[in-house]
């Protein structure tokens, strides 16, 4: 097991989002270590998707407090953050090391290094650089691995990942959870909202279960459900 | 319509108005009155 | 992070996306062709009438074209919400504004260099004042347009009649910059009067609202 | 508080009442226009008390911006809200007016128009804020706001621009204005100024209880899911 640090990656506490009337969430309070690979699980508008993506900065919550990689202010995290969903998050017209070459502008990669950096992304997930079709063309299989290149083009400390395996054939599944296990073990922090929660049972340190807004169980393994 | 009718009909046009969009807020307040008594 | 490099990044990223499917461009330049010749049904001038009412036709057509276009600005992110790749990296919102604003400058100029030459030969116009200014001037107008209209697609994202909203919002604050495009193109096309107090409002026009996109548009795109 | 609204109203009661008498009877007909020139009390204060309404809206807007206070957001609302409401009374006000005396419905006098244009922003404001699906809609409406502040000097030269070379009849304030015509012009701006404030603050407190009652409904359904 990587050492994990002592202060956490993440930590969320008394969490609250409003959507008009709807609160998607209801006081959450986490902590998330570093070198760990979480799984949060719950049915839908439970909250997880909202969780994760207040934990990327990509809402702002209406009460609480959360602090990624020791600062609150989101800014300064954003380069240690990986994010993926369901939708692919890439341009479809472009082909894989387009897409990657593009984001890796945005994370400041100096261009004489864009190259290799790009290379070693998709080569990480599997995947040929040099493949020339546009990324609409892939399987969905595909498109989610290179999505996953593209969350871990700046080698960020913390990997949220949405849905990742959704309409995934299995063994591309299988091949992605061993993926994400082997990042744990090399430090980071992985957290992944599913649905399809079997595929990580070897690889998961734990389980937390969402509920109306709130994690309402943690537990170490699939078998331990909540109440 | 000689030119004080045009008088008259500026002046009752603002009354209206006004009277058009407080009729508004009155029945908003009444909606929400109700909605206050569903929720006791 | 310079600003500079991700401005171009995402210019050049758009650009490329939009050569590779032509078919955006091609189905407005078609749109912008159409509106032009309806136009031309609708009004049949004289020669010394064209000049007149060129300048009200060709921005009232323009402004069609742009917001066509306008309305696609975030069609792409939106796709597969590439726009949450976006906010999720430590890149700053205004290059991105940037970008997007100067790619619809030159897609809008596009189409206004498609339907120029439409409208000269279809109501005769040639300008008694210097013509040449005609240039500069469809580019301050067009910013004016463009600028605001990318700011304003981006906040019409989070409502609910997206297409229609864009208008309603774009149009009220554009009644100064169209009034000044229109009026000073007629200056030029009948050559009576001097454009130059309508070029100078454009120009106050188009440097106070780019600066106010550049500070607020971040303020915007965070606004889940 | 009741008591204190009660008292503004009343007030207000007396100053319009007051300022209705004033305009009628004590102003003195003006020779060329005759007894119709007394839209203009009524036109003209309106006129004002909409862009003092949107200037409040715009101040609430930028205080929301760096404060995010919701009552900083709740008087932008109320003041938009209100102040389309004035200016709807001089947008029919105004052709009314300019119908008898010059015989046309429409003239781009430089006040009217900028009614105008300022209508339309701030309706466009209130569809925004109507249609805005955003979780933080005061956020993109205060945005809004600022943009229509900025638009107002633009529109205010560009219709000058346009007015010196299509001049156009002026609806009222042009020239010299008789002393006892501009104090009956001041009653009225003062009647309406109390209305406007009577009006905002009913509307405001409407909005505080309208947002307190989402709350409690969102409290209710929590607590029924709960039980479940």
């Amino acid at each position: 097991m990587a050492d994990t640090q002592s202060t956490p990656v993440v930590v969320a506490d008394g969490l609250i989002k409003q959507f008009g009337r709807f609160a998607a969430l209801r006081g959450v309070n986490a902590h998330f270590l570093a070198g760990r690979l979480y799984v949060i699980l719950g049915d839908n508008g439970a909250g997880k998707t909202t969780l994760l993506r207040t934990i990327a900065g990509l809402a702002q919550p209406s009460g609480g407090k959360i602090t990624v990689l020791g600062c609150e202010d989101r800014k300064a995290s954003r380069a240690q953050i990986g994010y993926m969903a369901h939708p692919s998050l890439l341009y479809d017209e472009m082909t894989g090391m387009e897409n990657l070459r593009y984001f890796a502008e945005l994370y400041g990669v100096r261009s004489g290094e864009m190259d290799r950096r790009c290379r070693e992304a998709i080569a990480s997930v599997n995947l040929d650089p040099d493949l020339e079709r546009p990324v609409g063309q892939y399987s969905q299989g595909m498109r989610q691995r290179m999505s996953l290149a593209r969350a871990l083009l700046n080698d960020p400390k913390l990997v949220l990942l949405d849905e990742p395996f959704s309409n995934v054939d299995t063994r591309s599944a299988a091949e992605m959870a061993a993926l994400l296990a082997e990042i744990r073990d090399r430090g980071k922090t992985v957290v992944i909202v599913t649905h399809q929660p079997a595929q990580l049972t070897g690889h998961a340190d734990e389980f937390l279960w969402m509920e109306r807004g709130r994690i309402v169980n943690r537990t170490t393994s699939l078998s331990g459900a909540g109440q | 319509m000689n030119a004080t009718h045009y008088l008259y009909a500026a002046y009752a046009m603002t009354w209206a108005i006004h009277g058009t969009y407080l009729y508004i807020l009155a029945r908003k307040a009444k909606r929400l009155r109700r909605e206050i008594e569903k929720l006791k | 992070m310079n600003f500079l490099a991700i401005t171009r990044a995402t210019l050049a990223k758009d650009m490329r996306l939009e050569w590779r499917s032509k078919d955006a461009i091609n189905a407005m330049l078609f749109f912008s062709l159409l509106v032009v010749v309806i136009f031309s049904f609708a009004f049949d001038p004289t020669a010394e009438e064209s000049r007149r009412i060129a300048g009200g036709l060709i921005w009232v057509a323009f402004l069609f074209a742009a917001i066509v276009a306008l309305n696609q600005t975030w069609a792409r992110e939106m796709k597969n919400q590439v726009l949450d790749a976006y906010r999720v990296s430590p890149a700053p919102a205004t290059p991105l504004f940037l970008a997007k604003a100067i790619g619809n400058l030159i897609f809008v100029a596009a189409l206004e260099a498609v339907m120029t030459p439409l409208f000269i030969a279809f109501y005769r116009l040639r300008p008694l004042g210097a013509g040449w200014q005609l240039i500069p001037l469809a580019i301050l107008g067009t910013w004016a347009l463009v600028v605001n209209g990318t700011f304003f697609a981006a906040v019409s994202l989070r409502t609910r009649a997206r297409e229609i909203m864009l208008p309603l919002l774009l149009f009220p604050l554009s009644i100064p910059a169209l009034v000044g495009m229109v009026n000073a193109t007629t200056a030029i096309l009948t050559g009576e009067t001097s454009p130059a107090l309508w070029i100078a409002l454009l120009v106050a026009y188009d440097v106070v609202f780019t600066t106010a996109c550049l500070l607020l548009f971040e303020t915007v795109l965070e606004a889940e | 508080m009741k008591r204190g609204f009660t008292i503004l109203a009343v007030l207000t009661a007396i100053l319009l009442s007051f300022a209705f008498y004033a305009a009628l009877l004590i102003a003195p007909t003006e020779q060329t226009m005759g007894n119709v020139q007394r839209i203009f009390y009524y036109h003209v204060p309106s006129a004002w008390v909409a862009f003092e309404l949107f200037l409040i809206n715009f101040v609430a807007s930028v205080i929301y911006l760096i404060r995010r206070s919701a009552k900083a957001d709740m008087i932008a609302l109320v003041c938009a809200e209100v102040g389309v409401v004035f200016c709807t009374v001089v947008l029919i006000t105004g052709p009314i007016w300019a119908r008898p005396v010059w015989g046309i419905w429409w003239t781009w006098d430089l006040r009217l128009t900028l009614t105008l244009v300022l209508w339309l922003i701030y309706v466009s404001y209130l569809v925004l804020r109507r249609f805005s699906m955003s979780s933080q809609t005061p956020l993109l409406a205060a945005v809004l706001a600022v943009f229509g502040a900025l638009d107002v000097p633009m529109v205010y030269f560009s219709i000058w621009f346009f007015r010196t070379q299509h001049p156009s009849p002026v609806i009222g304030g042009g020239g010299s204005l008789d002393p006892r015509m501009g104090r009956v012009l001041l009653y009225n701006w003062i009647a309406f100024m109390a209305l406007a404030w009577l009006i905002c603050w009913t509307r405001y407190r409407l909005e505080v209880a309208e947002r307190a009652v989402h709350e409690a409904e969102a409290m209710q359904s929590l607590k029924e899911e709960e039980a479940r």
